[in-house]
């Protein structure tokens, strides 16, 4: 564990921050069996489920866990939130952060399986994380395998305040824009919550276009490329502009391809914009007014010059969220940014923008 | 600026084209069911020869899955990346009004003002009754 | 084998698009521009490849060697020949492999506008299948809703491979107006070609594409009934076309099997599902994977416990069969008749209102 | 969990006294630890921190939940560990009380899909060690498994040619769905090792090829899970065909376990006449497909057809070939066959004689 | 140009493609999965006056761009199937031809031009066979691959064939394309040709990752790699990203004893086509800066739709040296063109 000692003369710019991407982990599956329906819960036991942790998070590898962070497994709640507490929330001064619990409920092949656990889950989290830390918001997760349950489920969550976004994966059976999908947006546009689309793949199909990889390595890699693939998907499927006020929060990406990557989008554009008339500005318009990015991983060197120039292209200081992407190790020490992002970015970083992306932050959140 | 004699207009009937040399610069004419347009015959994306390209309908959508496809929006389509022009107006159907000035200089030819990077250089066109005349 | 004067129903022929120029016609602006400004070639189907032995016998491809197109050939080769009293058209040009949903509503209208121009107009004893584009199931619905008003389109033509099971709810919006409208579904071979079409990867081979059809319909008899489809939809008929026949049983025997032991993971099925196909599933009889010999064929069909479930088909211009011997030997005079002439008639209500 | 035995033990068929082979138990490790002696420190410490991985995205457990733990008889549970763990349990529940004279070891867990090829190479060499340790050596009525990495043909070339004249091992194993068909080029090198070691090559149903598990995308249910599976042997038994393997490696024996046998007359139909439609595009198989299948392939039991009609199974079998069916039993899975109530009643003693042990003593040369 | 290539093989293959043709792990005959936006991908003024396919006539592509552009050296990259077929040996015998056509039709009547081996890779022997018997002469400067097949192309299957590019010191050029079967996407199948066009960024993006992941450049220090077609704006980022997995997962990736940058920056060249178009074009030069511009190989696409006009490709004030790096220099060092 971490020292203790908070009240050093540390740097501390981010009091107030919001951390927009914060994983909590199941710890076993019977953690989630007081939540689940009596048929439900029968079968969890009657058939032996296993945990549904997924092989896009191993726990013991070392990415996924900063070593001071880490905790002996399994973790369970009250240990996970303590050490959230105290090497987050009280040593920056944090006013919120927001869980989002990456478990394979949308892995399960049987929709309605895939909905009792996405429900006992999401009462799960409202009960023993957001109940117990006032600070702490959470994501929606919602059973991607059917988009009709996963909008009812958004419906029903979203009643709780604190549930701020919806959470889908990154790799899911189709391409996110198909209107297979749009039920999902729908029903998060009504209740005015951004769809948070984080790393992880349903394992559908290999989470490459070339096939399946030999090292998780390559798989953890692969996650950069796929946001890349869903973007293209979103934009050009029209989802933007049939979901006016739809906000999409791409979180745990890293940030460096976005730049040359919506440069050869907006190419291939002006080319191919008769494919898909609906789409009527340039597509980094859309990325710039609609999508935001979580900032770790960053994905750049620790040259400050580096990241100033990466800042440039991408042309907006409205674009990235705030996240330690806790408990994955993703920087060392207190740099809970990369050098060469200016306080008066760090301040939108931290701040404005997530209170802008995120309007129920806004109700409650101490200033 | 003055009015060039481009064709005779039995030589040029609708769906036709040509490139002609006016003033050391190529335009081409386009009939479109009748109506003479003039472009400047260079494709302000990569230099294509815009006279190649393929002229077609603009489609517009009102959302996704609805292709609205209305003759009268006649673009050109450039023969290399495809890139749309009006071809009355010259501009970009993608970004008709993009100027973004802080990185590309607009500049001024034969005294007509080139509106931002991605506009197709147009011409006034004219018949007499005879003969299909181009300003430039 | 005695076809002549039953007034037999084919159910199973396949009118071949010739071109994709074809279809230009019925095509709405934009598809016809974009067919052009794109350069789009045409959508025929690896499935099967125009020279392929299979893909047409050899005694009714046209002058070049091609597959027959244009009902005159299929009359004198087939209609005539055999006086049919019906046939039923399934085209299988490639709508179903198509990936943009708008790119298939635009040629699945088009090709049963031309369906209906071309063949059904040209002959009163023609039927069809309405193609749908899958790929949205609620535009499919909507395909279904307008072509039902034709009473000549008799069934809903479905791929054996699409994206995702068919029995899925994601697909039951099809399922939902094919009942209301009384038609049912046809399964016919073919793939999305969206995985390859074996479940371990891409055969070196065309045969082992073709051979690996009915894999297909394995997959998709499980899928239909293990989703609860027809517990949903309990008068929705299901027929599986060109699927081979024989597989169906052995695998019916492994799924009841299964569903004893599982039965609790879809307590919808609420019934052996050999029962449950039984009820709902018909096969068109050609081809049938069985091996020339009157007994085993005899043993095939008994082993179905009903004689209510094959339907006489041709598959033209497929190549299945030589000469006359469209029906399997080892069928009796009266089995005879029910293939071709009353089980066709309870699957397609619609070839009764019109029947003499 | 365990349901304690009550003596049942058929002592007719003890008494008879006759062979009684079962070609497909399987073991199960206690924990990963047991293979802790026989790996590497970088492979144990890789297990540890990056655990199995195939192509599916669960870090343990499987995509479709089975329908009871560990898909496994819930009288099958030993005092600790999971069933197939614990010798004295298989032998006091399944070879004794059965009267089991052989039985083949098929591990499924690990299998050898790892996507990480060289780490799989490693786990298979390790699970191949521990199979001799734990099981063939303590216990003289048991063969092993060869367990290679099969998706690298040279690796699992190497693994054959350590294993090949260790009386331990009776075949070849590989799980159903390879990531290609069966019969490509990349698998040949296990072809070629097997045949020169005398050895089969068995398939066993389940792996994860990476492509749904049929071949029209995911299902959602287990039970469609477990009925696909024929279809991918069906696919590597066509693809083997197909490219010519059984031409060129005209020792090669293969087996299929696990996937039932109804099917297998229809396929041979069916690819008999694809294959007199299209020859011109494989010349290089020489001979109708049903030949190939008649003489190279054998099958096992388990999950034994149950057909309304009983004789209907039985001409099924005669179809296949009566010298060609393999008893087993699955034990200590949950859709396990009984060798005394799971074969047809109407079988003569000769065909069940064949089924119980000599096609088995005649494929494994015993 | 087909037939001209189709002529060359054994008639079983004739016949072979006669009848079932050629199937690639997609379902449709003539059309690809996601239709062009252009008839066949080209130019629609590259098709040559006196008829045929655009790219087959060596007259009109010195006319239309050898010499209006100056080309004093361009490498051939015949694409389209052969590569990625699901019939190994037709695949084999398609290369051959391929590479006979190459050297008779091209590379032997015009000096400015070489070729590509294509090679056959899903029969590593077949390839290597192929490279050796090809190396040597002049008229091939790289061993073409594309970076789709149903295994990614760094796997261990494939190592035969850079042992042997390393041998004989040619350097191996990955052209975006080919067709593994597998989804475009890791999220599934996407609806249109726009979405495929973007996803060939990604797919070069896995296809250097496996290279570079799986150990190729540690086992092969002397293999060179081009990316081709796939842009470069995105390999600083992939680099960084790499770099930071590696530091991470040090005994996942025992076997690469460097960071996973120090192998990109010396094995691997990227060329330029479709070359992003930042509204800013100083940020381009900022993205070479970080790639390196000794780097960087400018490609036309020559006579495809997405082609890059040399005089437009890099509208940018560069200093003398860069520019001819850029344009010549950089690639007549990859290909070992004696230069001054």
């Amino acid at each position: 564990m971490n020292d203790l000692n908070v009240g050093g003369d540390r740097p501390r710019p981010y009091r107030g921050a919001v951390d927009c991407d914060v994983q909590i982990t199941v710890p076993h599956r019977d953690a989630l069996l007081p939540y689940l329906d009596e048929y439900w819960r029968d079968v969890s036991l009657q058939r032996g489920l296993q945990t549904l942790d997924t092989a896009a998070f191993p726990r013991q590898a070392p990415i996924n866990a900063r070593p001071d962070w880490r905790l002996p497994e399994p973790a369970s709640v009250r240990d996970q939130l303590r050490s959230l507490q105290v090497n987050l929330l009280d040593r920056y001064g944090f006013s919120a952060a927001i869980c989002n619990c990456l478990y394979g409920v949308q892995l399960l092949h049987s929709e309605d399986m895939g909905q009792s656990i996405a429900r006992a889950l999401n009462d799960w989290i409202a009960r023993e994380w957001l109940d117990n830390e006032p600070r702490l918001r959470a994501s929606i997760v919602v059973p991607m395998q059917n988009p009709t349950m996963a909008a009812e489920e958004i419906r029903r969550v979203a009643t709780d305040r604190r549930f701020v976004q919806v959470l889908m994966l990154v790799m899911g059976e189709m391409p996110l824009g198909k209107r297979y999908y749009w039920p999902i947006y729908e029903a998060a546009e009504e209740c005015g919550l951004p769809v948070g689309i984080h790393a992880g793949s349903m394992y559908r199909h290999p989470v490459t276009g070339t096939g399946w990889p030999s090292y998780y390595a390559q798989d953890y890699f692969s996650q950069a490329s796929a946001f890349q693939t869903q973007l293209t998907s979103l934009i050009l499927e029209g989802v933007f502009g049939a979901f006016p006020t739809l906000r999409v929060v791409l979180s745990e990406t890293g940030v460096s391809w976005l730049p040359p990557y919506l440069w050869r989008l907006d190419k291939y554009w002006h080319g191919l914009r008769s494919e898909t008339p609906w789409v009527k500005v340039p597509p980094s318009e859309i990325v710039r007014s609609r999508v935001r990015l979580t900032t770790q991983p960053f994905d750049t060197p620790a040259d400050p010059a580096v990241v100033e120039r990466l800042l440039d292209h991408i042309g907006s200081d409205e674009m990235l969220l705030f996240a330690s992407d806790f408990p994955h190790w993703r920087f060392d020490g207190d740099d809970l940014l990369p050098a060469g992002v200016s306080p008066d970015q760090i301040a939108h970083i931290s701040r404005a923008n997530p209170l802008a992306t995120y309007p129920r932050l806004a109700e409650g959140v101490v200033p | 600026m003055a009015y060039h004699v481009v064709a005779a207009i039995e030589d040029m009937p609708p769906g036709s084209r040509r490139v002609i040399e006016v003033n050391g610069r190529a335009v081409a004419v386009f009939n479109v069911e009748g109506e003479f347009y003039a472009l400047l015959n260079r494709c302000p994306h990569q230099g294509a020869d815009l006279c190649n390209g393929l002229l077609t309908v603009a489609v517009t959508s009102t959302e996704p899955g609805i292709y609205d496809f209305d003759p009268s929006r006649n673009v050109i389509r450039c023969p290399w990346h495809a890139w749309e022009f009006d071809v009355r107006t010259g501009k970009s159907w993608c970004e008709p009004n993009r100027v973004k000035v802080r990185s590309f200089k607009t500049e001024v030819r034969s005294g007509k003002l080139i509106e931002g990077p991605y506009v197709a250089e147009t011409f006034p066109v004219k018949t007499d009754g005879t003969y299909v005349l181009v300003e430039a | 084998m005695n076809l002549q004067n039953l007034g037999a129903i084919d159910c199973d022929m396949h009118p071949v698009v010739p071109e994709l120029k074809a279809l230009v016609p019925h095509l709405p602006a934009n598809w016809r521009e974009a067919v052009e400004s794109r350069g789009i070639p045409g959508f025929e189907s690896n499935a099967y490849p125009q020279r392929a032995p299979i893909t047409a016998r050899p005694d009714w491809r046209d002058d070049a060697g091609a597959p027959p197109a244009g009902i005159d050939r299929y009359r004198k080769a087939v209609m005539d020949r055999w006086q049919l009293g019906h046939a039923i058209g399934n085209c299988i040009y490639g709508v179903h492999m198509v990936l943009s949903e708008d790119m298939a509503v635009a040629l699945a209208t088009a090709v049963n506008d031309w369906m209906a121009a071309e063949w059904l107009d040209a002959d009163p004893r023609m039927r069809a299948s309405i193609i749908v584009p899958w790929q949205n199931p609620e535009r499919a619905a909507d395909e279904i809703d307008r072509c039902a008003a034709d009473r000549r389109f008799v069934q809903v033509l479905m791929p054996v491979m699409a994206e995702a099971p068919l029995g899925r709810r994601h697909y039951w919006p099809i399922y939902k107006a094919a009942e209301r409208h009384g038609l049912p579904i046809g399964i016919h071979a073919g793939s999305a070609y969206r995985f390859p079409v074996t479940p371990v990867g891409w055969p070196s081979y065309y045969v082992e594409d073709y051979a690996a059809q009915s894999l297909g319909f394995q997959g998709q008899l499980g899928s239909l009934i293990c989703e609860g489809v027809f517990s949903k939809f309990p008068n929705l008929k299901v027929v599986m076309i060109e699927s081979g026949v024989s597989w169906f049983t052995p695998f019916l025997w492994r799924l009841t099997k299964f569903w004893r032991g599982t039965r609790s993971e879809v307590p919808w099925v609420d019934r052996p599902p050999l029962e449950i196909a039984r009820d709902h599933i018909r096969l068109t009889a050609q081809p049938l994977d069985a091996p020339d010999d009157v007994e085993t064929v005899g043993r095939i069909i008994d082993q179905f416990q009903s004689d209510e479930m094959l339907l006489f088909a041709s598959d033209y211009p497929h190549w299945q069969f030589d000469n006359d011997e469209v029906v399997p030997a080892g069928l009796s005079a009266i089995s005879i008749e029910k293939m071709a002439v009353q089980n066709p008639l309870a699957t397609y209500p619609r070839l009764r209102e019109t029947r003499l | 969990m365990n349901i304690a035995l009550t003596d049942t033990a058929d002592k007719s068929s003890a008494r008879q006294a006759t062979a009684l082979v079962d070609c497909d138990i399987h073991p199960a490790l206690r924990s990963a630890a047991d293979l802790r002696p026989y790996l590497s420190l970088r492979w144990w410490d890789y297990l540890q921190t990056y655990g199995l991985r195939s192509r599916h995205g669960f870090a343990k457990g499987t995509p479709f939940p089975k329908i009871v733990p560990g898909a496994a008889r819930r009288d099958a549970w030993p005092e600790s560990g999971p069933p197939g763990s614990d010798l004295a349990l298989m032998r006091r529940q399944h070879l004794d009380h059965h009267g089991i004279t052989m039985g083949i070891l098929n591990p499924l867990s690990p299998s050898g899909g790892d996507q990480n090829s060289a780490f799989s190479a490693a786990l298979c060499s390790a699970t191949n060690d521990w199979l001799v340790d734990a099981w063939t050596s303590q216990e003289p009525r048991l063969k092993a498994s060869v367990l290679v990495p099969y998706e690298d043909g040279e690796a699992a070339r190497e693994e054959i040619r350590k294993r090949a004249g260790q009386p331990d091992f009776a075949h070849v194993l590989l799980l159903s769905r390879t990531s290609e068909p069966l019969g490509k080029r990349r698998y040949w090198p296990i072809f070629e090792a097997a045949s020169e070691a005398g050895l089969p090559v068995a398939t066993h149903v389940f792996g994860y090829s990476g492509f749904p598990s049929t071949n029209s995308g995911w299902p959602s249910y287990y039970i469609e899970e477990g009925a696909a599976h024929p279809a991918g042997c069906q696919a590597s038994i066509a693809s083997m065909i197909f490219e010519g393997v059984f031409d060129r490696y005209p020792d090669l024996r293969f087996v299929v376990i696990e996937a039932g046998f109804g099917w297998l007359p229809a396929l041979a139909w069916r690819l008999d006449r694809a294959w007199h439609r299209m020859r011109d595009e494989v010349p290089h198989v020489k001979r109708p497909p049903s030949e190939y299948i008649r003489e190279r392939v054998w099958i096992s039991t388990q999950p034994m057809e149950e057909a309304p009609q009983p004789q209907a199974v039985a001409q099924t079998m005669a179809d296949i070939g009566w010298d060609r069916l393999l008893f087993a039993s699955d034990y200590p899975h949950w859709d396990f066959d009984d060798p005394k109530f799971g074969l047809p009643p109407s079988l003569s003693a000769e065909q069940r004689d064949h089924i119980r042990f000599r096609n088995a003593h005649t494929l494994y040369g015993l | 140009m087909e037939k001209d290539i189709f002529s060359r093989l054994a008639p079983r293959w004739r016949t072979h493609i006669a009848t079932v043709g050629m199937l690639a792990r997609q379902g449709f005959t003539q059309e690809m999965q996601y239709p062009k936006g252009q008839p066949m991908a080209v130019r629609r003024d590259a098709f040559p006056p006196g008829g045929g396919m655009p790219g087959s006539d060596l007259d009109f592509m010195r006319a239309q761009h050898l010499d209006p552009n100056n080309v004093q050296f361009g490498v051939l990259i015949p694409l389209g199937a052969a590569q990625s077929l699901q019939n190994i040996d037709l695949s084999v015998a398609l290369c051959t031809a391929i590479n006979d056509w190459q050297v008779e039709e091209w590379t032997s009547r015009e000096p400015r031009l070489r070729g590509s081996i294509v090679a056959a890779y899903q029969d590593p022997q077949a390839a290597v066979a192929e490279i050796h018997r090809l190396a040597g002469k002049r008229d091939f400067v790289q061993v073409s691959l594309l970076s789709r097949l149903p295994n990614p192309i760094g796997h261990r299957s494939f190592w035969p064939i850079y042992a042997a590019a390393a041998e004989v010191g040619l350097p191996i050029g990955v052209h975006a394309f080919g067709n593994g079967g597998w989804a475009i996407t890791g999220g599934g199948w996407p609806s249109y040709y726009g979405e495929d066009m973007m996803s060939h960024a990604q797919t070069s993006q896995s296809a250097l990752a496996s290279l570079v992941l799986e150990g190729v450049f540690e086992r092969f220090p002397t293999l060179r790699v081009a990316l081709i077609e796939g842009g470069l704006g995105w390999l600083p980022s992939l680099r960084w990203r790499l770099d930071r997995i590696w530091e991470r997962s040090r005994d996942e990736l025992a076997h690469l004893p460097r960071p996973p940058s120090e192998y990109i920056r010396e094995s691997v060249w990227l060329t330029s086509q479709p070359i992003e178009e930042p509204a800013n074009r100083q940020h381009i030069a900022e993205v070479i800066d970080w790639i390196g511009w000794d780097r960087v190989l400018f490609a036309s696409d020559y006579p495809h739709w997405d082609f890059d006009d040399p005089q437009r490709a890099m509208p940018l004030p560069l200093s003398r040296e860069r520019r001819d790096r850029f344009f010549l220099k950089n690639a007549l060092d990859l290909y070992g063109i004696p230069h001054g």
